[in-house]
This record gives C-alpha cells, structure tokens and sequence, in this order.
C-alpha cells in the first residue's frame, strides 16, 4: 500500500524558498493586508498602536465581530442573514426593559421590581435565538431563498422592536447589566473578552464538531450531503439559530455599552457583518472559509473606522477610502487563487 | 370630507426613527383626541422625501382632508406642494420650513439652523470664546444634519480663537457618538467642547468622556431635550441641550390643519421657538 | 500509405501545485483516424486533451496544427482551429433548452439588431439531432434529459463545430451498450468525412472495437504508442499499469447466509413498480437493466432519498421504516451514487472531509467534540487501502482526477463499516486497474458476510461479480437470474422483454 | 432512442383537470400570489383599484423597478449589485447640477448657462454606465466576489455623492428635466412609460440576444459557457454596465420626480430591488430569472407599500404585514420546486 502516498512524494515540486514565500504571501493575503493597513496606519499616528487604542478598535469592532462569527457560519452553508441588526435592535429593546434602573422616571414596566441580570440576559439570547431559528426553519423547511427568508425577519424584528419600545429608547440600566459593555476584567473590557471567547468557541464548532463538518459539507454539496445521511434541515436550522444567538449577544453588548436599548439600533449592521465575513475570505459560493479570517476581516473594518476617525479624514472622504480599501484588501487576497487557470 | 363627518388628515413623518419626531406624534395624537371627529393616518417617511411624496401621492388617492408632512429634505418639496395644491387639499409643514411655500401651504415650526447657532453661541459664552470644537452630525446629506451644522459652524467663525477641529457622522445613533468620541480621544488632540447634532449622539459622547475621565474638560451639547438628555442633565453630565417644542408644534400642526379642513382662517406661518436648556431650567422640561 | 498528420504535439509538459500532471509527452494524430488515448486515472490524459483545447496552458512544448505551429490561448482560439471537445466531468446548462446549450456561443442571428433566430436554431439542431438519429426535443430544457441524454447532446454539440479534430473525454461513461453503440455509428461516420478523433475510454472492449491506434500514459508521461491491431488487452493493461494484470474479477469464495435485505412489493409513483427480491449475507446482488428501467430509483428509494409509495422492506427479518438516508445509514446501508458530481462530492473540500464525512458520528468523542486526529488517520488509511492518488489528504478533492474521485466516493462508504452496500455504477470512469482493485474491495467485503447490490450498466461487470442479477425494464422486476443461468444474452432477453 | 422518451411516457400520468390546474398554480405561483394581494388591497380599500392608484403604485415603483431589471440580470450571471442605491444618489446630484434653473440662488455652477436637458440625461446615463462597469470590471478581471465589489461601489459612490454636492440637495431644476419624473403622455405618467420601455428592452435583450443567452449560461455553468468560447469576462462587464445605466436611468427619473439631486438618495434602494428580483423568481443559484417576474416582484413590493399606507396600517406594523408577505409570497411561489425532490 506504501505506494500511494509515494506516489504523491515521488511527483516533483518546486521548493525554491522564492516560490514558498510566494506561496506563503498568497496563502495568507489578508493577514498581510491586515498587517500593511496595521503599519500604515501606525506610521501615520502615533496614538494607533497603542494599548488603549488597540482595545477601542476591538471593543467598537465587538457586535459586528460577534455577528459576523454566526454569518460566517451560515455563507458557509451557501445561505446568508440580513437580520442580524435588526434581531440585534429588538433583543436590545426588550433587554433593556428587563435590566431599567426602578427609579427611572421613564420605565417601561413601572411595577416591575428590579430583576437579576440574567434575566435580561437569558431573554435577549432567547429571542437571539429564536429568530435564528426561525430564519433557519423557512430556510430549511420551505426552500426560499435565505435572502428572502432573512431579508423578511430583518423588516419583521425592526418592526417588532419599534413596537416593544413604541419607538423610544429604554434607557437607565442598571450596573450589573452595563458592566456587558462597559466592564472590565484586568483591564480588558468585558466585551472584548467575550468577542475572543465566542470566536474561539466559534472556531471550535467549526473544526472540532460535527455541527461544523456538516455546515462545510451543506455548503460544500447539499445533495451530496443529504445523501450521506445528515439531516441537512436540522442542522441549517441549528446555524441560522447560532447565528441569531451571537445578534441577540451583540444585541446585549451593545445596548450595555451605552445603557440603553435602541430600536435603530444596528441598522446596516448585516453589511458590515457580512462584508467582514467575505474580505476574510467566506464564499458566497458555500464551503469555503474560517473562523480566523472573519475576525482579520472585522478587525480591519474595525481598524479603518477607527483609522481614518484619527487621522481626522473627513467623513465624506472616509467612506470612498474604506471603500476602496475593502476592494483593495480582498482583491490582494484574491490572487491567491488566480493561478488556478 | 368623509361620509362619517369626520375630518381625514394624513400624516407624512420624515422618520419614526427620530426620537424627537416621535414626541410631534405623541402631541399629534393627544390633539387629535382632544378634537374628537378627527380621523389621523400616519406614515414614515424613512429619511426619503421619495417615499414622503409617495405617500402624498396616496394621501391624494385616499381623499385625505389634510396633509401634514414633516419632511425629510425641504429643497425637494415642490412636487408635494403642486401634487396637494393641484388636488385642491390643504397642506401644513411642521419642524422644517421649505423654501417653496406658496400660497395654499402652511408653516408651523423653527428654523433648524438656529438650534445650531444657539448651541455654538452657549459654548462660545462659556469657554470664553476661544478653544477646539467637534461636531457630531447626524446621517450625511440629511437636512438638518446641515442646517444645525452649519449654525454651529457660522456662529464659531465669528470668534478667531475657536475653531472646528473635527466632525463626523454618528447618524443620530447613540453608539456611534461613544465609538467616535473613543477615537477622538485616543488621538489625543485636544478638545474643549462637543456639539451634537442630536442628543442620543451627545449621550454616547459622555459616556466616552467619562470613561477616560475627560468629562470635566469637555463640554456636551444635545439638541432636543428627550428625556434621557434631560435625566443626564439632572445627574450633571450634560452641559445643554436644545429644546424643540416637539408638543407645541404637534398639538398646532394638527390644530391647522383641522382648522383648514373646516375652511376656518389660519396664520401662514407659526413660529414655535427654540428654547436652550441648561442644568440652570431645564426642571421646567421635565 | 498513412494519411495527413493533423496534429503533433512534441514534449508538452504541466504542473499543479504539488502534481505534476505531465511532464514531456508528446501524441501525433492523423487524419480520419480515432486515435485512443489511455492510462490509469491521474495519467494526464485530460490534462493534455484541456491543453488542446485552451483550457490549460502548458508549460512547455510545441503544438503543430496541420504543421503549423500554434498558440491556443483559451478555447475560442482552439475552435477556430478546428478543435471541438466532449468534456469529461462538465454538466450542461441545465436551466436552457438543448438548443441552446447545443448553439451555445455562435447562436444564429438575424437582422440589424442581430437579434437571435430562434426559429433557425430549432430547426438546426432537429436536423442536427435526425442526423444523429436522436429523438429529443430542441426545446426541452436540459435538466428534464437523462444522463444519458445529456451526453449524447454533448456528443452532438462537439459534432456540430464541423470539427477537423474531435476530443472525447470518456464519452461513453455514461452510456449504456445500446449508445455506445449509437456514438461508433457516429464516430465511423465522421471518420469517414477525414475527422481525427481522441478517445479517451476505460473501457477496454469499446478501445479495441473503434480505435486504430493507442497512446498510452501512465504517471504524466508518455509510454507509447501502437496500432490497434497490433496489440492486444494484458499488453496493454501491462503498459498502462506497469505490471501484469492476473485477473480481472475477483471472486473469493463467500458463503451465502441468511436473508440480509427484503424487498416486498416496493413501488416509487411514475417509476418504478411492484419490485420484490432478497438478498442474503454474503452475496453480491447485480441490477441490470437498460437507461430508464429505474434501477437508480430502485436503490435510491431503498437508501431513503426518495420516499415509496408502497411496499415493504425487512433488514435480517426485521420490518424497517427508511425515511431518510440518515435513517439509512443507521440501518447499517450504504450508497455510492450514480452522479458523483450532483449527489457524490463536495468539490472544494479536501479528500479527507470527503471521505470522513458520512462517518462523523463515529468521531464524536468526549465533550461533543471530535476526534481529529482519528478522523485523519482513519481517512487516509482508507484511501490508502484503495489507492486514492493525492498530492495531500487537504487537497480540494476537484483536483483529484475523476476515477480517484469516485475511489474517495468509495472510500467514504467503505469507512461506515456497512452491512449493506448500494453501488450504482460503481467503476463508471475508473481504470482497469482500480477496477480490479474495486472489484477485490467488493469481494472482500462480501465475503466478511456483508452484502452488496451494484448497479451496472457494464454486462461483463455484473456477470463476473454477482451471485445473482435482478433485470429491470421500464420499472418492473423482469426476473432474477442466477450467476450460472447468466449471460449477455439471457440479461438482454428480459431486458428488452415487453409486458 | 426510442424506449429512453418512451418509458417516461409509459409510466402512469395524472393528467386529471385538477392537475392541470395544480400545476398552472405552482407554475406562476408568484402571478397568482400577486393577483390574490390586488384583489384583497382592492377588497379593502374602495381607492385602491382606480386608474390614479394604480399610476400611482407604477409611478412609486420605477425606481426600483429599474433598478431591479438590471439587478435581474446581474444576478442571472450568479452575480449581485448593492451599489445601485448609491449610484443613483450620485447620478441625480450630478445630472441635477447641471439641469438647475440659472436664477436659483444656491445654483451649483452659477456661471454655467442653461444647458439642453440632454446634457444632464447623457451625463446620468454615461455616469451610471461606467459605475456599472467598473462593477463589472473587479468582478471579470480580478475575481473578488461581487458582494465585495459592488459594496465598495455602494460606499464610494455614495461617498462621491457626498462630496460632488457637499452633502447638500442640489435643487431647482428646470422643467424639461423635471418632465422626466413629473410629465405625463396621454395622461400616462412619462417614467411609467420609460419603465415599460425598459422592462421591454430588457426582455429582448435576455430573451432574444446573445448577450441575454450568454447571461443564463455564464449564471448557469460559467465553466460551461468559457469552454464554448464564450468572452464570459467581456459579457460580465456588459451586464454589470448594464445595471448601472438602469441604476442611472432611475437616478434620473427620481431626481426629477421630486425636482432635486440628493446625495441621500435611494438609501437601500438595492435591497428592495433584490426583493423585487427574487419574489419575481431570480435565483442566487445563477442561471434563472425573468424580466416578467421581476416585474411582478416590483409590483409586489409596490402595491404593499401603497396598500399598507391606504389601509391606515401603523407604520410599525406595516413593517411586520410587508416582510411577512414578502415571505409568504415566496413561500407560496416556491411550491412550484418542491416536487423536485
Ligand atoms: N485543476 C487542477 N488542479 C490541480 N491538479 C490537477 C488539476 N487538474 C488535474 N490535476 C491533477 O493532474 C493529474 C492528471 O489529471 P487528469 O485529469 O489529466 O487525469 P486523467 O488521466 O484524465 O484521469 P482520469 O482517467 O481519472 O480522468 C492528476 O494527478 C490530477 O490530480
Ligand atoms: N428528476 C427526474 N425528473 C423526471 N423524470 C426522471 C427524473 N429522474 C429520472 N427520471 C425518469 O425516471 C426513469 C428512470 O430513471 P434513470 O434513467 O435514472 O434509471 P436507471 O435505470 O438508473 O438508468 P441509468 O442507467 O441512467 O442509471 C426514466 O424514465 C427517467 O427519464
Ligand atoms: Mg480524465
Ligand atoms: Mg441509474
């Protein structure tokens, strides 16, 4: 049998140190593009790299980071979720309502007495949840287009939050729900902290579960995988559900950072989130891409914004450079795979 | 009028994601109870003065007796103006006064641009006249993310020593002033004041101030007075705010706008003031 | 005295990253003559044939059309050079008419605007398509065709470029006797008008029967070439492989034991219709039958992806409901299908995915989580076991040549460890010496006192491996033949049997 | 052959009345989906069903009726286009630049004399074109995913927008400009008109040109249409091109509608033309779609917005009835599908 693998050793290859860097480079484009932007910004002020700066880029970049991670997921099974930043605005809406301070003058439910934090906590990943969930339902047992499915949940939850809050924002939290987005563990904020641990638990599904396998696999060949026997409407339902459960936390981070929960809240969030997805290297095309890169790819939005907001470059001009740089960025991680014809 | 005697208005607001607009609304509504025999329709104009004549357009299809549009861009009126005048209904502007404002149309409201101006002129008085002012603005290109821009920055021009370091747009969201203000800071320029072309955006700019311990060096300055502004005045973290008689220019619109439908005679123009709020009165607002 | 050369490729060579897929081969071709080109999978043969066309650009080498040197960059380019291509592993368009695929890039136009003529582009492709003596409607779109169909469109759209030079990348792969038969009249046809033509086939049979001569391949280089005449099945086999080839089919002795599947009155609407049969531990069942007769469907329906309408099935005596192919599969079954690239692979991901990814629930260890490091070793043994020719397990299974592919198909159902194993079309683009590796592979598994149940289109592959043949025509049990009763001619005799 | 067609043939066929019916329905589902909402609208509302309505509800729908022709098309080729929004803000401020009446006093270019109003309209239509093709030109020649490319030329252009009027309306234009949006021919609202050119247009185009067989067969197996020699890089060109001269078109036609450029214009415009696409039938798959369709997809949209508003439905709960019909409407389009499996 040894020779099989021979036969794949025996076949020459081109290893000059040359052509492995240029491997290396096109292999990993968009960490390089995410370490050029990183220089350049910081040649151009001093206050970028610092400690402080650095978590206010992954602290601003948080909620898109934290949809994005639960978006990657679901373009690798070849759908895709407008709703995030609505379901985000609704759970933070009712969140916020559960977690007012009592002696609010504006409380929504006057009488309600102050609750524990994981009440508001549970509610938003609740409802995260839930419309993941019913994303992923109409996905996977109706056959629309997840364009449809999802586009529908964002106009219905923007709606829904405008209704719970009657359109106001619901504000005065109270400490233990503000420290979600404003609290600090060894002076890491706390959002921070969890955006890294639910990336890393992100990575682990992906890799490390069958849940993962089985969203490349869907992504990668739906037929195919049907007939290999995975229950292929279950687990898109399971991914749309994660992903509504990391908007419902975004939702919960978000509404925390700034005590008070807003039914605009998160408008256009979607984009950003799927943009990062994609510069990281997501196919729309399903079965292609990681964890890893999503975050480079929100960290880069979150750098621009953050960048361009330092070098006090004009609003109007911002949006043309972060735009062109988006386009950059990935068209320099693109020729990884222009060599395939 | 309508087969059941009562008076038809349609309502086109510019946007039900504007805190402010949503308090005309609440005044609306209490008004339109307090007449009784009126019937009121309203509709979001989502920041498109497109889809605000779209909805005149069905206003007009519906038969309505008056038409109140606060709109969202007043250079691009016109076509509304001629669409309700051609049909002979009667047509009242609220908040944002339009250029185009012929014979047949009404005006109840301020001036956007002196909210801008008040706001400057208060912290020009208390810093002095001279020091560094940014601007926080609401979505670009929108109407009153210019005119209050451009109040403030007429009133700073008058004063040699104070200067607009930086703007940038927080699309009147409260989280995108606090993320701003963050990298304002960590840029570490200096920055006396910060006027805010909304108060949600203001509130987030506090929130960024006193997280790195700035807040007693830079002045915050709202605009609309929402009750959160005001409980963050309260507690002493807001420096003013700009109140819009959001329930005088509600209860009045409808008022007109009633009035008209019954053939009664109204002003053309109603001014209802803005009036600056500051830790000083701002318990008459409550 | 030997006709024109029409075309000379000299010392062409090309890599992949970490293949090198060919490396100085060269392949002369003459005018009127079919000229097949053979090698085991992953020999280059498409390779060479992609370089022809423009798809692929060499690395090196000289390409001389009628002794002209060329440049072919790009497909457009090879087309007008009088080079028209039957691709081995591309699907039509499936949402367009067969028009429309056929006419694809040189649609007819008509007036000023240029605006396309329809009524001339169905009335070419009827002719074109009585020409070829195909009954099948221009205007029906592709996706309502049979596989079979679809090839033979693809057949005749390679024909219609009125080519000088005609590559056939395994027509026949998915062509049962009765076309294959239909594409030689084709093929001698054109021969006849002076067209050169490549064929790429496995099958040995089809080789000796239409070419005249043979080049073979064998790990991106060239070994030789011979007249048809000249040679004979083990020399061949011999220059391909590199070694003796003993025997085709391998049969161990395998005891039949007790009953393993039944099938009672098993009926699938407009398919297929009262078919009862069972099968015992240790036997290997063959389905024969004619494109169309629902031997697919047959085993689809008893795998779960398709739901009956009626009947009943009993696994080792016990009543089972099969609902889905999850269900299937914990029901000890197992199916290789017959459309590798619609049902088989996931073409972006790598060998090893692929191959692992029916058994993940065997991975999933302590905390939920797999174990990836046993996955790995798991699915690179069993691809080792039948010699899956890969770079690394992490290569993207697209660049994998198609019969390593359909070995990775193999490879994912082998490692379910099941007890019943589904194969329709099992050695369909495979060389002859997987074959027989594939073949040895399914005796082995029989004789553990497993069954399997193949689907063939290939007699001779039926014939050598099965205890027992079921013939299908039109949906319908037409009788089960035992392995001593077999024959081509007893199966073609109910095959073709009316009511 | 003859037994391959024949067996199919052979097989038993429901061809009952009721089957024929069953099958009319899933075949135009979305037809039908359209007719039942007209006739519950018209059930409603006495105004709903009268000729000004009705040009009403057509004339409200053009933009994003243009838009979605060309969106159509785009997506047919497998692609997609989220710029068309913000090009036509660009394309209304520019054309509106140069179409002011010469005594407003906030005229952009004060010394520029009245021009003829072909100037604006080439200048839209040349302006939008070339957006649409640069569109086309990253997606053909660099290969980055057109989610990335056009949502580069959906913050750019935006941005450009921004930056050309200084984030100012640019306002007062004259009349044979404002005709375009506000005219009428025989009582029928001129962009009515021009939207049904279009939609005629781009009907022979996909159905009778190459460029249209070319656009199914590059969305419906693009390694099928490179190997027939088919130039796929130039015709994605041509189609992106394409979509932004529609997105021009309705630049124009908007601007003129409500007499002023606006760099705010057609905010998420592309989403609703998606919409309209895909309610219509346009696949993400590639490969299928129809102009009719997308048609009635923008009528869907249309009489919804129209309809909700006559029926005095809050706004908050409009959001809610509008993405739930969207759903449904494709839910009930889909049907048609759900025999394949
Ligand atoms: N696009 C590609 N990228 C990387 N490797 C490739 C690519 N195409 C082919 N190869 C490799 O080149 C070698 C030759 O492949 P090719 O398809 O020419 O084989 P073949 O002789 O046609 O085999 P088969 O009989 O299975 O069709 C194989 O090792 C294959 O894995
Ligand atoms: N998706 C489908 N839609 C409509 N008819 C179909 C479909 N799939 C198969 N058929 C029809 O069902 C019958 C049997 O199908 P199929 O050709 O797969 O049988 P088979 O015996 O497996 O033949 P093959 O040798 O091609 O595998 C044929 O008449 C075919 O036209
Ligand atoms: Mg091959
Ligand atoms: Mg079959």
């Amino acid at each position: 049998m040894a020779n099989t693998t021979a036969s794949a050793e025996m076949l020459p290859t081109e290893s000059s140190k040359q052509k492995q860097l240029k491997s290396l480079i096109s292999k990993y484009g968009i960490y390089f593009a995410f370490i050029g932007l990183v220089i350049f910004m910081s040649a151009m002020h001093p206050a970028f790299l610092t400690v402080t700066n650095i978590l206010n880029i992954i602290r601003q970049v948080t909620s898109i980071g934290l949809i994005a991670l639960g978006v990657t997921i679901i373009i690798i099974t070849r759908g895709i979720d407008l709703s995030s930043g609505s379901v985000l605005a609704l759970v933070s809406v009712v969140a916020a309502s559960l977690a007012q301070n009592p002696d609010w003058h504006a409380k929504m439910y006057p009488s309600l007495p102050a609750l524990p934090v994981i009440v508001p906590i549970l509610a938003a990943l609740a409802i995260g949840s839930l419309c993941g969930a019913i994303n992923g339902a109409f996905v996977a047992k109706t056959g629309i287009p997840p364009f449809i499915a999802t586009l529908g949940m964002m106009i219905v939850a923007r709606g829904a939050a405008l209704i719970y809050s009657d359109g106001r924002p619901v504000s005065d939290l109270n400490d233990s729900y503000n420290f979600i987005g404003q609290g600090e563990i060894f002076g890491i904020p706390f959002p921070v902290i969890l955006f890294i641990i639910m990336a890393l638990i992100s990575w682990i599904l992906l890799n490390r579960t069958r849940f993962g396998k089985y969203a490349y696999s869907i992504g990668g060949n739906e037929q195919a995988a049907f007939v290999s026997g995975i229950n292929v409407a279950k687990y898109k339902i399971l991914v749309y559900t994660f992903g509504g459960f990391l908007a419902g936390m975004a939702g919960l981070v978000l509404s925390a950072r700034i005590s008070s929960g807003q039914p605009g809240l998160g408008n256009m969030f979607e984009l950003d989130a799927i943009a990062a997805a994609t510069i990281g290297g997501v196919s729309h095309a399903g079965g292609i891409g990681t964890i890893q890169g999503t975050v480079v790819g929100a960290l880069i939005i979150g750098v621009l914004n953050n960048g361009l907001d330092l070098l006090n470059v004009s609003a109007y001009w911002q949006q043309i450079i972060k735009g062109s740089i988006i386009v950059a960025a990935v068209v320099f991680d693109m020729r990884k795979n222009a060599r395939k014809n | 009028q309508q087969d059941d005697g009562k008076v038809k208005i349609g309502v086109s607001i510019a946007s039900f994601n504007d805190t402010f607009l949503m308090y005309v609304k609440d005044a609306m509504e209490a008004k339109a109870k307090e007449l009784g025999d009126v019937e009121i329709v309203y509709t979001d104009g989502k920041e498109d003065v497109t889809i605000q004549l779209s909805q005149v357009e069905n206003f007009i299809a519906q038969g309505m007796d008056s038409i109140i549009v606060i709109p969202a861009s007043t250079d691009a009126t016109k076509p509304i103006t001629n669409a309700a005048l051609k049909a002979d209904i009667n047509l009242v502007y609220v908040n944002r006064r339009p250029d185009y404002l012929p014979e047949g149309s009404y005006y109840i409201g301020s001036e956007e641009r002196v909210a801008g101006e008040m706001q400057a002129r208060y912290v020009a008085e208390a810093l002095g006249g001279k020091g560094n002012v940014g601007i926080l603005m609401g979505p670009l290109g929108a109407d009153n993310t210019n005119k209050r821009t451009d109040g403030v920055k007429g009133i700073v021009a008058d004063y040699p020593d104070m200067q607009v370091t930086r703007e940038q747009s927080g699309k009147w969201m409260r989280d995108m002033g606090l993320s701003i203000l963050e990298n304002w800071i960590a840029s570490g320029d200096k920055m006396d004041a910060i006027i805010s072309n909304n108060d949600d955006m203001a509130l987030g700019a506090i929130a960024a101030l006193e997280a790195n311990g700035m807040k007693k060096d830079v002045m915050v300055v709202g605009l609309d007075a929402t009750p959160d502004a005001l409980a963050f005045m309260e507690e002493g973290r807001l420096d003013a705010t700009i109140f819009q008689d959001s329930k005088g220019q509600g209860q009045a619109s409808v008022d007109t706008a009633y009035k008209l439908a019954k053939k009664e005679t109204v002003e053309k123009e109603t001014m209802v003031p803005f009036k600056l709020v500051t830790p000083e009165n701002f318990k008459d607002f409550l | 005295m030997q006709s024109e050369v029409v075309l000379d490729m000299q010392g062409i060579s090309k890599s992949f990253p970490g293949v090198k897929a060919l490396s100085d081969v060269q392949l002369t071709l003459r005018e009127g003559e079919v000229h097949a080109l053979m090698g085991e999978n992953g020999a280059g043969k498409s390779t060479l044939m992609k370089i022809l066309f423009g798809m692929y650009t060499r690395d090196c080498g000289i390409i001389k059309l009628d002794g002209k040197e060329v440049e072919l960059n790009g497909t457009l380019d090879s087309l007008e050079h009088g080079v028209s291509m039957i691709h081995q592993e591309l699907s039509p368009v499936l949402h367009r008419s067969v028009a429309e695929n056929i006419w694809l890039g040189r649609e007819p136009v008509k007036g000023l605007l240029k605006l396309v003529d329809h009524d001339k582009m169905w009335a070419d492709t009827k002719g074109l398509l009585e020409r070829l003596d195909l009954e099948i409607d221009p205007r029906e779109h592709m996706v309502s065709l049979t596989v079979a169909q679809m090839q033979m469109i693809e057949i005749a759209k390679a024909v219609s470029y009125n080519a000088k030079i005609i590559i056939m990348d395994e027509p026949s792969s998915s062509l049962t006797d009765k076309e294959v038969g239909h594409l030689f009249e084709i093929i001698r046809k054109l021969k006849g008008q002076g067209v050169a033509i490549v064929y790429i086939s496995h099958k040995m049979d089809e080789i000796f029967e239409i070419a005249d001569t043979i080049t073979v391949f064998r790990d991106g280089q060239y070994i030789s070439s011979v007249p048809a005449r000249e040679t004979n099945q083990s020399k061949l086999i011999k220059m391909m492989v590199g070694r003796e080839l003993n025997k085709m089919f391998t049969r161990e002795d395998h005891t039949i034991g007790e009953d393993m599947l039944k099938v009672e009155g098993l009926s699938l609407e407009k398919r297929f219709e009262d078919v009862s049969f069972d099968v015992k531990k240790g036997e290997i069942f063959g389905i024969a039958g004619l494109v169309g007769a629902g031997r697919t469907e047959l085993v689809e329906t008893l795998f779960g992806v398709r739901s009956k309408s009626a009947g009943h099935i009993y696994i080792k005596g016990k009543h089972v409901h099969i609902k889905s192919p999850d269900h299937a599969k914990k029901n000890g079954m197992a199916l290789l299908t017959e459309d590798r690239r619609q049902s088989g692979l996931s073409l972006m991901l790598s060998v090893e995915d692929n191959t692992a990814v029916a058994n993940m629930d065997s991975y999933v260890g302590g905390g939920n989580l797999l174990e990836v490091a046993r996955l790995k070793k798991e699915a690179k043994e069993e691809c080792k076991k039948i010699r899956v020719k890969t770079p690394t397990m992490t290569e993207p299974i697209g660049n994998l040549s198609g019969g390593n592919q359909q070995k990775v198909l193999l490879a994912r159902w082998l490692l379910t460890k099941p007890d019943i194993l589904f194969l329709d079309e099992p050695t369909r683009g495979i060389d002859v010496g997987a074959k027989a590796e594939i073949y040895k592979l399914i005796s082995m598994f029989a004789q553990e006192g497993k069954t399997v149940i193949m689907v063939s289109s290939e007699m001779p592959e039926l014939l050598g491996m099965c205890d027992r043949i079921l013939v299908m025509h039109e949906g319908r049990n037409k009788g089960i033949l035992d392995r001593n009763d077999a024959s081509q001619e007893a199966i073609m005799s109910l095959a073709l049997q009316k009511h």
